[in-house]
């Protein structure tokens, strides 16, 4: 049965599709945001203070390659097979390469509705998976010509709400440890799924919002968007066995190379790669990957993953 | 005190753009300018501002004719091609003709 | 005493009356609006997981007549008595025919806090109340013209974010029963009270805003705006008898007969009743009929049903 | 490029209107617009945004002087006599003609 | 019917100042006014709307001339010393003067 | 170590300065400080049915004497030491002779995580630090002029958010009493830590964002930042002592003088003081005295306390 968080999304989509007047005002979205994020890295810093950093390299790099070859990967199907131009085929590319924390957060309500456990230091690969493909779909896009003000890239992605706001949770969960936490546990940890619930409502809302563009760029971008993912998946799956997760690992690596981001990535392309159209990207990440995956694709992925473990 | 003549220029765009917009102008030698948060509907379809990335921002700044059509024109070459914008000039009084 | 919910609201019309710059941003009162919405469809919801619908077909049935019979008998008074404007009778009829979600929290809360229990299901009745009166009162307003859109009418009617959210919460919490909305209740369930405070803080500073609409409209409407919900009450009581209830459902029908609209049936008027004046009826409702439900009402409504209970 | 006259036309109205009125320009022939959110004082007295039923959005159209005039039009007829509405007309430039 | 000549004065300052100009407003004659939520930068530097003490308002009235001047002069004389304000004046056209 | 929700204030001073794009939108920044000064009104408010409010007569009066006393000693050193304008002395005096609630609630959950117990009846100490400073504020800059309008003054004061929100949970705390509240509990007091991390991450992007005035304004103004609060430590540890308060009462007290109104002295002198430049009160308030006394101060104040009780 869906998760009850899903069924919010449902609703979300369901109000939009019908046109009601529901909307949820951009400060909510921004708050309901900041707490998810936050959680998100405030639960992996806590994580992280208990085994030493060193263990983790061996993951820390995978995934990053992992990012990497996936914007890389993407690349020439848009290209060929979808006939996109450059510009447009790079910013796709880096969306799907980087991952939706969304996405994410949903996997997590899913594994622990289920009791299935996973490596909980994963907000640390999560935030390592955001940056490889932004850079990749840049020089896929430009080339690696001088003109490229490379500082100022840097400080989009590294500075933007998300990354800061993971990352920021991660060290203060870090520092903090276990203990340290807990008088922050009823708003970010007890409040974790109705705080996700909420965004799930908006989530649907927008996704809704989403499908005139959809229509308009046809039958290839939405193979893409399924296909994609799946793709996706088997590599997440697999880097995660050569990485030795657990199940529960595993699913969350799929899931994560399986996203396609929608807040970061749309940001740094916007400023950095402005020739590539918006719709097209939001269309398939949002209006397709993002249902894709929160409704079918994770169990999906979590059936991949049991079936390799075993 | 004799009213002076200026124009006000309104851009209409993409929030994202905001501080690059706000390095240009104060680069093209403007003095001030007030920003409010918008939504609306244009070439480049709704924008509805449900999330970061529909959201427009509308900013208005009061100069001299010169700096007017020079802004005009720097925004014309490097954003119209690329990005959701509209921009519009209205002859303003003003009092402090020094501020502006 | 007062329950300390109720002393917000005071809290509110005293900071509102005293002109003090409080003033919660819309924003503000969106979310909390949304999550007490959410929160009372959800537990609705799970009560209609844990028994047949074909049972509660009576009260449905029995509730929904109710609304078209207090629409249908405010009319005349408004009409006569009042000797106020056809459109303008037709739609304070409506209003007070339909109910209030921030009156029902109230009333719910009341009993909480005094260990009365009611039908869990009532939320379900909530819901089916709000629409009846408002087609009374566009047909009192119009006649059954054919030039009245009703398709958008009812678009506007049961798309608009009230219904949307009440139905959507009973819907997920109907589909996903008590035990799936046990993640979802540090938000939904443990939170409500407090975001009902500040609720009724706001209530309060809008409430203190109506005072001066009320003092140019006079004393019919206010003897009115206090006379209604005490004869609703009465009929309210007697359909809970009719139908059965407990003695806290009985208060709970009584309280929502008693109340008035002043979210949905608003927006409704106003869209397809514009020529009747919205600050008459936001004065009856808001300025006099909220507070006195809220302050006098429900405990008046609470001895009658322990009087007619035995 | 030689700067183009045109027309923005200005509606400030209840908040609840927001749908009819987008729908009513999208057939009057304009091509775009901006809203924000805002809050004001009137013949209808005060309309402080303090909840959904009185606030105002004030919504901007840039449209040529014909359009401008048909939506004025149609305005005064469809909604000032029921509904809170103020409307104000103001000459600009437009460096765009083809877009508005 | 025939449009008719108005002032649009636009106000953009202090949010804290809300009170106190609505009241000079109101006794200076005016009928009517919108307010939007606003940041910006001016002579006495940024305000980002962050919070309370660097958030700006920006007040439009429409009204006659004569007003209009008074309502600047007014504005000059009480607050351009000591808070950050600006102010720009717009010919308009309305349709109902009576209104304004 | 470092309290986590002192590590968010210190992850909003770090993402402000490297010009990240994190921004909490005014509503959520609005809703967090309205639920603060709730939790901290009522909080106390329980404290209160508890005791006589006759036997807190000599405290209360203790402290707005102290009130007068510290905006009194703030003026002449600014003035002579600093050569500042009259009426800049006289506001940044009614700054620091008030109090700032964020500072509070730091030392409340400082004293919280290390078990010290302290006097829950501060709130009401707090409400009555905040008025003094703000009168000698306006007479040092005015004189008792007659052209003062005292009654606009008072109207500001005392109808200000922040002692409206804070003199109502008291109220309401008072009348409901231990009882009364627990249903309000999950959202005033369980929530408060996270509410509070969230506060001062803006708190931390704001004061990041007053770094450019301060350094306009020189040394003075810093050296006075600082030596100011250590100044009014020591007054409010002595009036303590004078009082009797326990050990945590006294780092509460002092940590009470020695913060500086951000919120209500602000609105106040910018209306009844326009002359006075905003920029520099708030630079030193914010800019220094606040990230001084939640970072270093309160544990100083805390040594303090020990030292003269022990
Ligand atoms: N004719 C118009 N009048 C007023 N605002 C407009 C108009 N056209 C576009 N806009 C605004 O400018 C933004 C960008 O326009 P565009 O580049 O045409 O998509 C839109 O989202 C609208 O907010
Ligand atoms: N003279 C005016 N100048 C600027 N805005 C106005 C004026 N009169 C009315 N408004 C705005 O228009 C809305 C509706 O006006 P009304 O129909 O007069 O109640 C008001 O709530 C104000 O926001
Ligand atoms: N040249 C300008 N154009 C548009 N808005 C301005 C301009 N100068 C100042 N402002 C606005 O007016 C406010 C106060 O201006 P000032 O008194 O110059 O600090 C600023 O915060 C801006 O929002
Ligand atoms: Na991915
Ligand atoms: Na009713
Ligand atoms: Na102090």
């Amino acid at each position: 049965m869906l998760d009850p968080v899903i069924l919010f999304f449902v609703l979300g989509i369901a109000a939009g599709l019908l046109r009601s007047e529901l909307r949820l005002p951009a400060a909510v979205y921004e708050l309901v945001t900041i707490v998810l994020l936050l959680a998100i890295g405030l639960k992996g810093g806590v994580e992280l203070a208990k085994q030493p950093l060193g263990e983790l390299l061996p993951q820390m790099v995978g995934v990053v390659a992992m990012g990497f070859l996936l914007a890389l990967a993407a690349f020439p199907v848009l290209r060929l097979l979808g006939r996109l131009a450059r510009v447009d085929a790079a910013s796709i590319a880096a969306h799907y390469g980087s991952v939706s924390v969304g996405t994410y957060a949903v996997a997590v309500a899913y594994l622990g509705s289920r009791g299935v456990p996973f490596e909980e230091h994963m907000p640390l690969l999560l935030v390592l998976l955001e940056v490889p493909a932004i850079l990749v779909g840049i020089v896929l896009a430009r080339g690696v010509s001088r003109s490229t003000r490379w500082g100022s890239v840097m400080h989009e992605v590294f500075l933007g709400k998300g990354i800061v706001l993971l990352l920021g949770g991660l060290l203060i969960g870090w520092a903090a440890g276990p203990e340290g936490v807990v008088p922050l546990e009823p708003l970010f940890m007890d409040l974790f799924k109705g705080v996700l619930a909420l965004f799930l409502l908006e989530m649907g809302l927008i996704t809704a919002g989403q499908v005139g563009g959809l229509r308009r760029h046809g039958v290839f971008l939405g193979a893409f968007a399924i296909g994609m993912p799946l793709f996706s998946a088997v590599v997440g799956t697999g880097t995660a066995m050569l990485l030795g997760l657990s199940l529960g690992g595993t699913v969350v690596l799929a899931t994560l190379a399986a996203s396609a981001s929608y807040i970061a990535v749309p940001a740094a392309m916007r400023i950095s790669v402005p020739e590539a159209n918006p719709t097209l990207s939001l269309a398939a990440a949002l209006g397709i990957t993002f249902p894709f995956n929160v409704l079918i694709g994770i169990p999906i992925y979590h059936a991949m993953a049991t079936w390799v473990h075993g | 005190m004799e009213p002076h003549a200026r124009k006000l220029l309104t851009i209409v765009t993409e929030a994202a753009l905001e501080g690059k917009i706000l390095r240009d102008l104060e680069q093209l030698g403007t003095r001030g300018h007030t920003i409010t948060d918008a939504r609306g509907k244009g070439r480049r379809g709704v924008r509805d501002a449900g999330w970061e990335a529909s959201a427009n921002i509308r900013v208005e700044v009061v100069c001299d004719a010169g700096t007017a059509q020079a802004v005009s024109a720097y925004l014309r070459e490097h954003y119209y091609r690329d990005y959701a914008m509209t921009v519009w000039v209205i002859d303003v009084e003003v009092l402090r003709p020094e501020k502006f």
